[in-house]
């Protein structure tokens, strides 16, 4: 407990630095400061996981924006999809949106979500996330920078 | 004198909590500096009892308890630790933890019930807290049947030694210098003796589970 | 029925709704920095209610009038506690109300509502959440209830006002052992009935371990936002309990602005206080195996009846 | 004759008259025949209590009513409490019978018994001497035994049930026979009021305490003589249940109280200490049975255990601070233990009448194949629930308020009597008392939660309708008294008080109209400011969510789904964890085969897990008896072989052993 509580002391603060907030988009005014989010993996490779892990860890912490993940989508306002829908998560995927309150957002995170990327046109995959649920935003990158997912998030919480 | 006597009380109520925390534990070294933390405790006791009477020699008990206690005895426990291998945890007591600590209620109760007469033999603050030293007599007892690993059996042993010491300070207010450096000599001997006895086990058996030994008779 | 009651009974009731949601986000910020991040602010609890509460209402199929009106009796019993129990003034609004048994048991009810929602969802997981929750509820009442025993007897009485004034005249007391050990059984009992660490992870996002959060995966919108204020308040209401049982000091003994004034404020502070200590101790622990509860409600309830004989013992 | 007689003589009457009623008319007309007379019975029998508790005294001898003894009725205020509980239960059984008896319970033995039982139930607290006693309790014995066996037809187990019943309240019987004969043996004609002045030895008067405890005890269930209740008591007809558990085993406490507070004058401290012990085992092991069971009305039988354990603490604690010349508090502790008999009687009756009106409308006792009956049984639903919260012992109801009392008395009790008693016995009563209070708490959200709520998981259960009207009405007169009793327990805290105080010598506990006022300790609570300030707390709250229209959305099932009923948590699996916790108490059996497929040990073809809790006590106490009975049997058949000449030759033998006897002793 002594050495976790020096540890503590000497690590100080890791959080960087608020980047300026991005310009904040259609969703902010209703959601206000607060987006609770649930992640659906459609179908990903793992590797948009790390980085939203990463974006979610002390570094980037997106938390601080008033993003903060949770276990259910009835407490989510918007889904962060990952991954190319393959064909047995495109129904969750749709329920996962059913489930959402409105109003509710979808982000697709990742080049699988926006346009299947490197899974374009194999057998498994149905499509890219716009054509299952309606998607408000998109995060490029294959995977994405946790700089990038935390800036559409910012876009989202408006903070 | 009002505070000697709350300093007392505390330092009973704290006699008694280490030895629920050193059954509630599993890890042996906590459980050691628990131990420790009991040696101040009853050094506190005496301290107490010390000022209340104004008496230097008492202070001087407090000052050696304090040694022997808080500082002697848990460094050698810690040695026998280091030397009793990997496990480090007592794994799987006789009775169960949670069992244990509802036997230790029951175990205060009786210690309260049967310290009575005691009580009202000579109600004086310091012999109304001989029901929390008898407890920690009986937890220490409890804590040498239940548990298996050495280490733990010999802080019960110690448990035991430190309630029979605190017992007799609260009802006589003072067994003497020399009778309690006596014994503070005898319990040394005693965990040097089963220091050397572990280290032993362990070089024999590679463990120091007690229950082990139940094969000795073959 | 006094004016002190009154008065400071509404401003309780101001003081917890508007406080508890503050306090959580306070332990999330104190949280927040000891792992090293910014945080997101202590007000932000209330941005998520103020959204919560714009957002749509969800009533799944199957769900009957007990899922819709439990996060609304939760948040009515702890409402009542708050106004009753005497935090900033001596005196309760309701005296006849302000008995230790019945706030307990009150508090108590709040959760029996939720864990009966959960069970109405018929869900695998709102079933699990109200058996871990009701489980750990039975096994932690009878440490809640010596440790109120150890408490009363001294005093001659259950009743809160009774109890928070005898200590206010002798506040010597506070140190005895019987007093101390009751504290930290009660301290027990609240963790382990606001399901903080180690009982219980409020942050957890994994249906496997959870408790609470198990019996509420189904509520979405005003009436999330409900449970959350009550499970706020819930954990106002018990540090609170708390403060004001060992800590009375502070507490406005007779009506007036400025004795008011201070007793909200101490009662803040103590709850601060008492909040921003749990939430540093959370993060030097890890959650307990769900068998692994039992043994620390037994050792509350140990630490119970030790109370129970030291105030016997050495009065 | 004053207005207690005539409305006990007319409850007799009509209860009498309802037997042969059902004897005499027509099946059709009879369960309504009879049911009229039951709730007759009942009224008046509350009349004639509420008159008794009022002080209006009544009694009167019929020396030629019976040979030997005669008959003695004597109501005083106690008895008067037990009359008019038993009264209260009748009515609303009888209502509800007139529904129930309508599924094949409409026989001439059934519906003539059910009167009849009613009447001796009346007649144990109106006996005013030990033969009318003891001959009303027989009575009481084999009219119950007869409704116990009416299904017989039908279950298998029903027959055991009444073998286990007809044994252990015999045994009863001959232990109460002994201890009051002890008792009456000095005195010329047995009547209370001449055992009253008799003084003897503390010697007898212990031995016949033990003798009445044990006989009066099994019939209230308590630890180790239970064990014919969870089985007897969910066997009968739900509105006999009900008659049975909320009424019946009240007369034990009744007897225990008679014995020991008045005809033997008070007694030892360890008296009551062993009732106190006993109450509160009986009320955890009662609780802990009923919390991992999952037959709903086994389930209520254990709750009656548990209850009339609760009763007992507060009878023990009575008893203790009585003996310790602590009047005041000795009555707080009594009142506590008697309006917890009203509150139990009060919500066992509705609860046995719910879980009777499940049966009627599913045919389903075992809550794991119940759910979802909220939309199909709503009255039932709503009658169950609010049984459940009253029987939870959480705020605000009726069995709170008991509760409260309850610990009020053993709070206040730490400054009185010896050291001992004060500073452990107390303690760990308390520590009884809230273990029990949890563990009811998991026990009826289990019932109501998972029984009652969630989705249907058996077709019985989906397709299950509301029960007929009278059944409804019994159901609401039992919840009305609920209610009445959670909202405004001052309307009979008074009586019940002052009831207590008379037994032991001081003046009520309790007073108040609005707020329960404690007298000579410090303490007050009130039941009705409560409700007002949670009414009016949910109202403000309601008013603040707005009232926008909610959408209609499938379950959340991880997106996967349909979610089936299998994946449902059921009574079994909801209990589970406190199993667990209570492992070393329960030692459950429990089994689990995996079966995998041929082609590798790493697929699962099915998992069967099977458990059985059986109830240690009975397993551990009466088992070994059992068998030992079982083994002089045996022992008795190889002596008794069916030879005349074997059976000749022990009489000669025996004969010879005599005479010589005779010579040597002479």
């Amino acid at each position: 407990m002594i050495g976790l509580w020096r540890k503590i002391r000497r690590t100080g603060r890791v959080a960087e630095p608020a980047p300026p907030a991005p310009e904040a988009g259609p969703a902010a005014p209703a959601l206000s400061g607060s987006v609770q989010i649930r992640h659906v993996d459609a179908g990903s490779c793992n590797g948009c996981e790390v980085e939203i892990g990463s974006a979610f860890g002390p570094v980037h912490d997106a938390e601080r924006y008033g993003a903060r993940l949770v276990a259910s989508p009835r407490h989510a306002d918007a889904l962060i999809v990952t991954g190319p829908v393959t064909r047995n998560m495109a129904e969750p995927l749709r329920r996962t949106y059913e489930a959402v309150p409105r109003p509710r957002v979808v982000v697709a995170v990742g080049d699988c979500a926006r346009n299947c990327g490197v899974f374009a046109g194999a057998y498994g995959v149905v499509g890219p996330v716009s054509e299952i649920v309606p998607v408000d935003a998109e995060v490029a990158g294959c995977p994405p920078r946790p700089e990038a997912i935390v800036a559409a998030l910012r876009g989202l919480t408006g903070r | 004198m009002v505070h000697a006597i709350q300093l007392l009380n505390l330092a009973a109520g704290a006699l008694l909590l280490t030895a629920v925390l050193v059954l509630w534990r599993r890890e042996l070294p906590v459980i050691v500096r628990v131990f420790a933390v009991q040696g101040v405790a009853l050094a506190a006791l005496v301290a107490a009892l010390a000022r209340e009477e104004g008496s230097a020699e008492l202070a001087a008990v407090a000052v050696g308890c304090l040694v022997l206690r808080g500082a002697v005895l848990p460094w050698l426990l810690r040695r026998a630790l280091a030397g009793a291998g990997e496990v480090q945890r007592e794994t799987r007591p006789v009775i169960n933890v949670a069992t244990s600590l509802l036997a230790a209620a029951a175990l205060t109760l009786l210690a309260l019930a049967v310290s009575r007469p005691l009580v009202d033999l000579a109600p004086t603050p310091a012999s109304r807290a001989v029901p929390f030293a008898i407890a920690v007599v009986l937890i220490g007892f409890l804590v040498l049947v239940t548990r298996r690993h050495a280490v733990s059996q010999l802080v019960g042993f110690l448990l035991m030694d430190n309630g029979i010491t605190a017992v007799g300070f609260l009802t006589t207010s003072g067994i003497g210098l020399v009778v309690e450096i006596g014994v503070a000599l005898d319990v040394l001997l005693v965990v040097l003796v089963l220091q050397v006895l572990t280290g032993r086990m362990r070089e024999a058996f590679g463990d120091t589970d007690l229950d082990e030994l139940r094969e000795l008779h073959d | 029925m006094s004016a002190l009651g009154l008065v400071g009974g509404l401003l309780q009731a101001v003081l917890v709704v508007g406080g508890a949601p503050l306090l959580l986000g306070m332990m999330r910020q104190v949280r927040a920095r000891l792992e090293g991040r910014a945080g997101p602010g202590i007000a932000q609890p209330w941005r998520d209610l103020r959204k919560q509460l714009r957002k749509e209402t969800i009533t799944p199929r199957g769900t009957s009038e007990m899922f819709r009106v439990a996060p609304v009796l939760m948040v009515a019993m702890t409402l009542v506690v708050a106004v009753v129990v005497p935090f900033v003034g001596t005196a309760s609004a309701l005296p006849a109300v302000a008995d230790l048994i019945v706030v307990v048991a009150l508090l108590a009810h709040g959760s029996v509502a939720i864990a009966l929602a959960g069970l109405d969802t018929g869900t695998a997981f709102g079933g699990m959440g109200a058996s871990r929750e009701v489980t750990i509820l039975a096994l932690v009442e009878p440490t809640a209830l010596v440790a109120i025993f150890a408490l009363s007897v001294r005093v001659g009485s259950t009743s809160l006002p009774e109890i928070v004034g005898s200590t206010l005249d002798d506040p010597a007391r506070v140190v005895s052992p019987a007093s101390l050990l009751a504290a930290v059984a009660l301290a027990m009992v609240i963790i382990a009935e606001t399901g903080r660490l180690p009982v219980d992870n409020p942050s957890t996002h994994l249906e496997l371990t959870m408790v609470h959060e198990a019996m509420v995966l189904e509520y979405a919108g005003p009436r999330l936002a409900l449970v959350e204020l009550g499970t706020a308040m819930r954990l106002t209401v018990y540090l609170g309990l708390l403060a004001n049982l060992f800590v009375p000091w502070g507490v406005a003994t007779e009506p007036g602005v400025p004795a008011l004034l201070v007793g909200a404020v101490a009662f803040a502070v103590k709850v601060g206080a008492l909040g921003a200590a749990l939430a540093c101790a959370e993060v030097f622990l890890a959650k307990l195996r769900l068998f692994r509860v039992p043994e620390l409600l037994a050792g509350s309830f140990l630490l119970a009846v030790l109370a129970v004989t030291a105030a016997y013992v050495l009065g | 004759m004053n207005v207690t007689g005539v409305a006990l003589v007319a409850a007799l009457v009509a209860g009498f008259g309802g037997g042969v009623a059902g004897l005499v008319v027509p099946r059709t007309v009879r369960p309504v025949v009879v049911g009229a007379c039951v709730a007759a019975a009942g009224a008046l029998a509350t009349l004639a209590g509420v008159a008794a508790m009022a002080g209006v005294a009544w009694s009167a001898a019929l020396p030629w009513l019976l040979p030997l003894t005669g008959v003695e009725l004597a109501v005083d205020p106690l008895g008067g409490v037990f009359l008019a509980v038993t009264g209260a239960v009748a009515v609303a059984a009888g209502v509800y019978g007139i529904g129930y008896a309508r599924g094949g319970l409409d026989g001439r033995a059934v519906q003539a018994a059910l009167p009849v039982f009613v009447a001796s139930l009346l007649l144990v607290p109106a006996a005013g001497s030990i033969g009318t006693l003891l001959v009303c309790w027989e009575l009481m014995a084999l009219a119950s035994l007869l409704l116990v066996l009416a299904e017989h037809g039908k279950r298998a187990e029903v027959a055991s049930a009444g073998r286990w019943y007809a044994v252990m309240t015999h045994l009863g019987f001959v232990a109460i026979l002994v201890g009051l004969l002890v008792l009456a043996g000095a005195t010329g004609d047995g009547s209370f009021a001449a055992v009253r002045e008799q003084a003897r030895a503390p010697e007898t008067a212990g031995l016949v305490f033990v003798c009445c405890l044990v006989g009066f005890g099994s019939k209230a269930g308590v630890l180790p003589l239970h064990a014919w209740l969870p089985r007897a008591h969910p066997e009968a007809p739900s509105h006999v249940s009900a008659l049975m558990s909320a009424a019946m085993v009240n007369l034990g406490v009744y007897g225990i109280l008679r014995v020991g507070f008045d005809l033997l004058g008070g007694g030892a401290p360890w008296w009551w200490l062993a009732v106190l012990v006993l109450g509160a085992a009986s009320a955890v092991y009662g609780i802990l049975q009923a919390a991992v069971g999952s037959d709903l009305k086994r389930l209520l039988g254990y709750s009656t255990t548990e209850n009339m354990g609760l009763v007992l603490v507060g009878v023990g604690a009575g008893g203790m601070f009585a003996a310790s010349g602590d009047a005041v508090l000795a009555a707080l502790a009594l009142t506590a233990a008697l309006l917890h008999v009203v509150a139990h009687a009060a919500f066992k009756t509705l609860l046995f009448l719910a879980a009777g009106s499940v049966l009627h409308g599913t045919g389903l006792r075992d809550l794991d194949a119940m759910g979802g009956l909220r939309p199909v049984m709503p009255f039932t639903t709503v009658a169950f629930g609010l049984g459940a919260l009253t029987a939870s012992a959480l705020p605000p109801g009726a069995a709170f308020v008991s509760e409260w009392v309850l610990l009020q008395a053993l709070v206040h009790g730490a400054g009185s009597g010896t050291v001992v008693a004060s500073s452990i016995v107390l303690p760990v009563a308390v520590g009884a008392v809230a273990l029990t209070a949890g563990l009811a708490v998991a026990t009826f959200v289990k019932a109501f939660g998972v029984g009652f709520l969630a989705r249907p998981r058996s077709a019985a259960a989906a397709e299950a309708h509301e029960s007929p009207p009278t059944m409804l009405a019994g159901m609401a007169l039992a919840g009305l008294a609920c209610v009445g009793l959670a909202v405004l327990p001052t309307v009979v805290l008074p009586a019940v008080a002052g009831v207590a105080g008379g037994v032991t010598g001081s003046g009520p506990a309790v007073t108040g109209a609005v707020t329960i006022q404690l007298t000579g300790v410090s303490g007050t609570m009130s039941p009705l400011l409560l409700v007002a300030a949670l009414a009016v707390a949910t109202a403000l709250v309601a008013a603040v969510v707005s009232r926008r229209s909610a959408r209609r959305a499938r379950l959340w099932d991880c997106g996967g789904g349909p979610m089936s009923a299998r994946m449902e948590y059921t009574a079994t699996s909801f209990a589970e964890p406190l199993q667990r916790v209570f492992d070393n108490v329960l030692a459950p059996d429990q089994d689990v085969d995996v079966t995998h497929y041929e082609e590798s040990r790493y697929l699962v073809r099915a998992v069967a897990y099977r458990r059985t809790l059986r109830d240690r006590v009975e397993h551990r106490l009466y088992e070994p008896v059992l068998a030992a009975v079982r083994g002089w049997g045996r022992a008795g058949r190889r002596l008794a072989d069916g030879s005349v000449h074997r059976y000749l030759t022990y009489g000669f033998a025996t004969l010879c052993g005599l005479l010589v006897l005779m010579v040597v002793t002479r």
